[in-house]
């Protein structure tokens, strides 16, 4: 991968909270691909959310070094608040992100405080209600939103300000199935727009499905990365991770094993490929 | 809002027990007069904490969320020592924790979204509501924990700041409503013996339970 | 009840008007009500009511159920200005103001005349300036009361608080109704002692979840470019309606010419 | 159905809440079968908590009987009492139901509420550590623990009570894969010991897996019930009511499909179920 094709890179990084012993990330090395689906996937408490704060900059690594475009980051106010520009973070919990009353309100706070003039304001916070299919919502009370409206927003309020690097952690926990396709859309017209993004989720089927290059976490180190289905092929190594497989997989490999048990000709690759696209497409 | 259960239930199911002086109930004079009374120690506050924030804006953000605390505290049916239920004030606890000054901004504050969201209190009655809630509790309710605190008797402060705290917002509101409707015989003490009689059985036995309350929480605090 | 009101406020049929003028009938109505006499301030309730329950659309049930508030707390304060006792020995110095009384040994409690006369004037003046008060609280959103509150030059810090307390009140509110639920289906109010003792677990664990909520919310805004501020923007919506308009300056128009005439002759 | 087979019966309920105009659920008709595996799955906001929180005694409904064993529910305070201690109810996000500082007493909250003697409690706390693997946690703080070893306490906390139905909702939220295998375990566990579970759930593929019996929710009321295989074998209604279709049940679809399409003999009914076996297996 040439420099020029990564967004945002950790080398050697190690970070422990003020009241902890041990490191929530240690040696931590990755690279974020420019214009890529890419998947964070590992244990709980294995240093995911501890990661995306490293990237937004909330937190600052006692060891290592993270760079953005190359250059390392700098702490001080000014460019903290231009990586954040570039590096959008929507956390697990919308409730934590939402601060003001109504909607429109909510959205155009990240633009208030880049001081942008009001008409640009009124442009974009407008584009982005159009966008995120807000604008009937625009004028509602956040405090009477349901989860996956207030998650919807909660991505808005961070895509307003135009990030190339999108984080999501943990986004589709308490979705329903239909909220789950629609946050899909919603994610798939922010790529489309050309950003980065980088999710973390326990749910390895929407990995499979959707992902381009996944990274396996595991007690604050990289251990594993790649496509979907180098990752994924290497069941063993996942499943001692405590990870497990996404069921497409089993589910194939069953088939195969069941076809060579009853001995008729396993599947081609090819068509098992078929078989892959037609699932993910419904 | 789905989900609120039947447990935060206040206000209309049990109007005798409200605690603040109801929208109305004093004459323009008075009204004006205690709005009048609170107003400095409002802008005191005020002063003080836009010093605090502005070398700290953040604790901007824990001051709103122990204002929420108060709010939601003072929404809290509590169990009685009499076995009815009514609500704690939290001005002891406040007090103890944020100091008296900041607790007459968070006070009236608190005054504003009971009167907004739970029709307690009112508007024009704010300024006598906010002088006895968030003025007069939370000083002596301070004044008697740092006593105690003196007589290194820390427990003992807690619980005495909590119940007496609270009972003499309620004394305050009994003079406030004395003041306002002296008795045709006796005038004003004789009123006050009657609104705080009346308060008394209610009341009496809440301070307790709420200064009971205050020392289990401070107790986990410590513990924490 | 709670939250109701907020609820309300919301999605009221009146909510598009604009907030100011729904707020500027309101005060002049809490004016024009504290002056008013006693017929008088019974008919603006009766007319607020038209405004509130027809108008407005709010369920009657709820707007009585909500006057019900003031009505209670003018019940437990009768007994205080109607009786009073007086020794026997000074019922001469009462006698005025006895309506009717009872002798309890040395004791004469009795209903005063003048407490009387205080009840009647209490009862229509309470239900009208909380009538008044309800019309802004069930018409106009809070949010558009601190607009308008920075708009005529309130302090930034006043309304930064309301705007972050509102939202973190709905935010404990839904955590403590969450662990009282899970207490009470764990059998936590059986009696007074469980009851203290799960109240007192509440509000310590709300506390510390008030600690937790400040951390995390405070790392959420400061990824969203927190600058010690909290500015929003927003787009005015509203749309003035004439024959509301009208309606509320003609009422008022005749409230002021019949209370000044009032006045007026008194003198 | 007998009715000594049912243990809970649901008969044109109506719950609304207080402040809202809708109500939460209506004409709600259902019997719990005694000894089954039971799981309720629905859109976000369908009224599955609603009917958690109504067959736990939490709410009482407008309309509509609720019956246990047959038995109208009764309201006064003793019955409530009682009826807690046969309907375990395991809340969605066990932070907000953990209420004591360490494991050991927040386990014994509930037998402490009931004013068992003091040797009751300790030997039943003491079973219930040990049944639930958290003889080590004993004295840990709750603060401290993970969000996995969160969720088997909240369990043990209300399996303490010995109830005959078990409620658990949305309980595999946020929990990582290993988590949920060992969710699976510590459920089976309490299975084997003649507890009637049901579980509301977005995971399909868990509820294919898993349940004896499923029921479908949408606004309030249930739609469709049956056996797994009956309930996802109406695909085309499960997807109008926005839920999508176990991702297993699409695969082998599709790889019958593929079969066909290539003119190959699709696999027979013996050969789908003896897949089926093999991935609920891995």
């Amino acid at each position: 991968m040439s420099p020029e094709s990564e967004l945002l890179s950790f080398k050697n990084v190690e970070y422990t909270y003020p009241c902890s012993q041990h490191p929530a990330v240690q040696n931590l090395t990755l690279k974020i691909p420019k214009h890529q689906r890419c998947a964070v996937i590992g244990r709980n408490g294995c240093g995911k959310t501890t990661l995306f704060r490293l990237a937004n900059g909330l937190y600052r690594p006692q060891r290592g070094i993270i760079e953005w475009q190359g250059k390392p980051l700098n702490y001080d106010r000014k460019s903290l608040n231009q990586l954040r520009q570039k590096v959008g973070l929507v956390f697990q919990n919308p409730e934590q992100q939402l601060v003001a009353t109504t909607v429109e309100e909510d959205i155009s706070y990240g633009l208030c405080n880049l001081g942008l003039p009001e008409s640009e304001i009124a442009q974009r916070v407008q584009q982005t209600l159009l966008d995120f299919d807000l604008l009937n919502l625009a004028d509602a009370p956040i405090n009477y939103l349901s989860l996956g409206q207030k998650k919807r927003v909660s991505i808005a309020d961070v895509m307003v300000l135009q990030p190339q690097l999108l984080l999501l952690d943990e986004p589709t926990a308490y979705l329903d199935p239909k909220q789950v396709q629609n946050f899909r859309q919603t994610l798939e017209k922010v790529y489309s727009r050309g950003t980065t993004i980088l999710l973390a989720t326990h749910n390895l089927d929407f990995v499979e499905a959707w992902a381009d290059w996944v990274f396996v976490m595991d007690s604050g180190e990289i251990v594993l990365e790649g496509t979907p289905e180098t990752v994924f092929s290497q069941s063993q190594q996942i499943q001692e991770l405590g990870l497990g497989v996404p069921l497409i997989v089993t589910a194939l490999n069953a088939i195969q094993d069941e076809l060579t048990l009853n001995q008729l000709t396993p599947l081609s690759a090819e068509q098992l490929q078929k078989i892959r696209q037609r699932i993910r497409q419904l | 809002m789905a989900g609120l259960s039947f447990y935060l239930v206040v206000g209309a199911a049990s109007p005798a027990q409200a605690m603040h002086i109801m929208e109305g109930f004093l004459p323009v004079g008075w009204a004006i007069f205690w709005w009048v009374l609170s107003l400095p120690f409002f802008v005191l506050g005020v002063k003080s904490l836009t010093q605090i924030t502005r070398e700290n804006p953040e604790l901007k953000l824990l001051l709103a969320l122990a204002g929420a605390f108060s709010f939601v505290l003072s929404a809290l049916k509590i169990p009685s020592v009499t076995g009815s239920c009514s609500h704690p004030t939290g001005t002891g606890l406040g007090a103890v924790l944020f100091g008296p000054s900041v607790m007459a901004v968070l006070g009236s504050l608190v005054l504003v979204f009971q009167a907004v969201l739970l029709a307690h209190g009112g508007i024009t009655t704010l300024g006598a509501n906010a002088f006895s809630m968030a003025i007069v509790g939370p000083w002596i309710a301070y004044g008697i924990y740092r006593l105690c605190l003196k007589q290194r008797q820390q427990k003992l402060g807690i619980f005495l700041a909590a119940t007496l705290g609270s009972l003499a917002t309620y004394i305050v509101t009994s003079i406030q409503l004395a003041l306002a409707f002296p008795a045709a015989t006796g005038g004003v003490l004789a009123s006050f013996i009657k609104f705080a009689g009346i308060f008394a059985l209610t009341q009496l036995p809440l301070s307790i339970s709420e200064g009971l309350l205050t020392v289990l929480v401070w107790n986990w605090l410590q513990s924490y | 009840m709670h939250h109701q009101i907020d609820s309300l406020a919301h999605t009221n049929r009146l909510r598009y008007l604009p907030p100011e003028h729904k707020l500027l009938f309101g005060i002049t109505l809490f004016g024009l009500s504290w002056a008013a006499s006693s017929p008088l301030q019974f008919l603006i309730t009766v007319w607020i009511a038209i405004w509130i329950v027809i108008y407005a659309r709010i369920p009657a049930s709820v707007y009585l159920k909500l006057q019900a508030i003031p009505f209670g707390f003018w019940l437990t304060s009768v007994p205080a200005l109607a009786l009073g006792g007086v020794w026997l020995s000074d019922v001469q110095l009462v006698q005025t103001d006895i309506f009717w009384g009872v002798t309890l040994g040395n004791l004469f409690i009795y209903i005063s005349q003048q407490g009387l006369q205080q009840i009647a004037v209490l009862l229509t003046r309470s239900l009208v300036l909380t009538s008044c008060m309800y019309f802004i609280l069930l018409t106009v959103p809070f949010v558009e009361i601190v607009r308008i509150l920075n708009k005529i030059g309130c302090p930034s810090l006043i309304t930064e608080l309301l705007t972050l307390m509102y939202r973190f009140i709905f935010l404990l509110t839904e955590t403590a109704s969450e662990l009282l639920t899970a207490q009470q289906a764990r059998i936590g109010y059986c009696n007074w002692k469980t009851g203290i003792r799960s109240v007192g677990i509440v509000v310590s664990q709300l506390l510390q979840r008030t600690l937790e909520n400040y951390r995390q919310i405070s790392l959420g805004l400061t990824s969203r470019g927190f600058t010690g501020e909290l500015k929003v923007w927003y787009i005015r919506r509203y749309k003035p309606n004439f024959r509301y308009s009208a309606e509320a300056i003609c009422g008022c128009f005749l409230l002021f010419v019949n209370i000044g005439w009032h006045y007026v002759t008194r003198i």
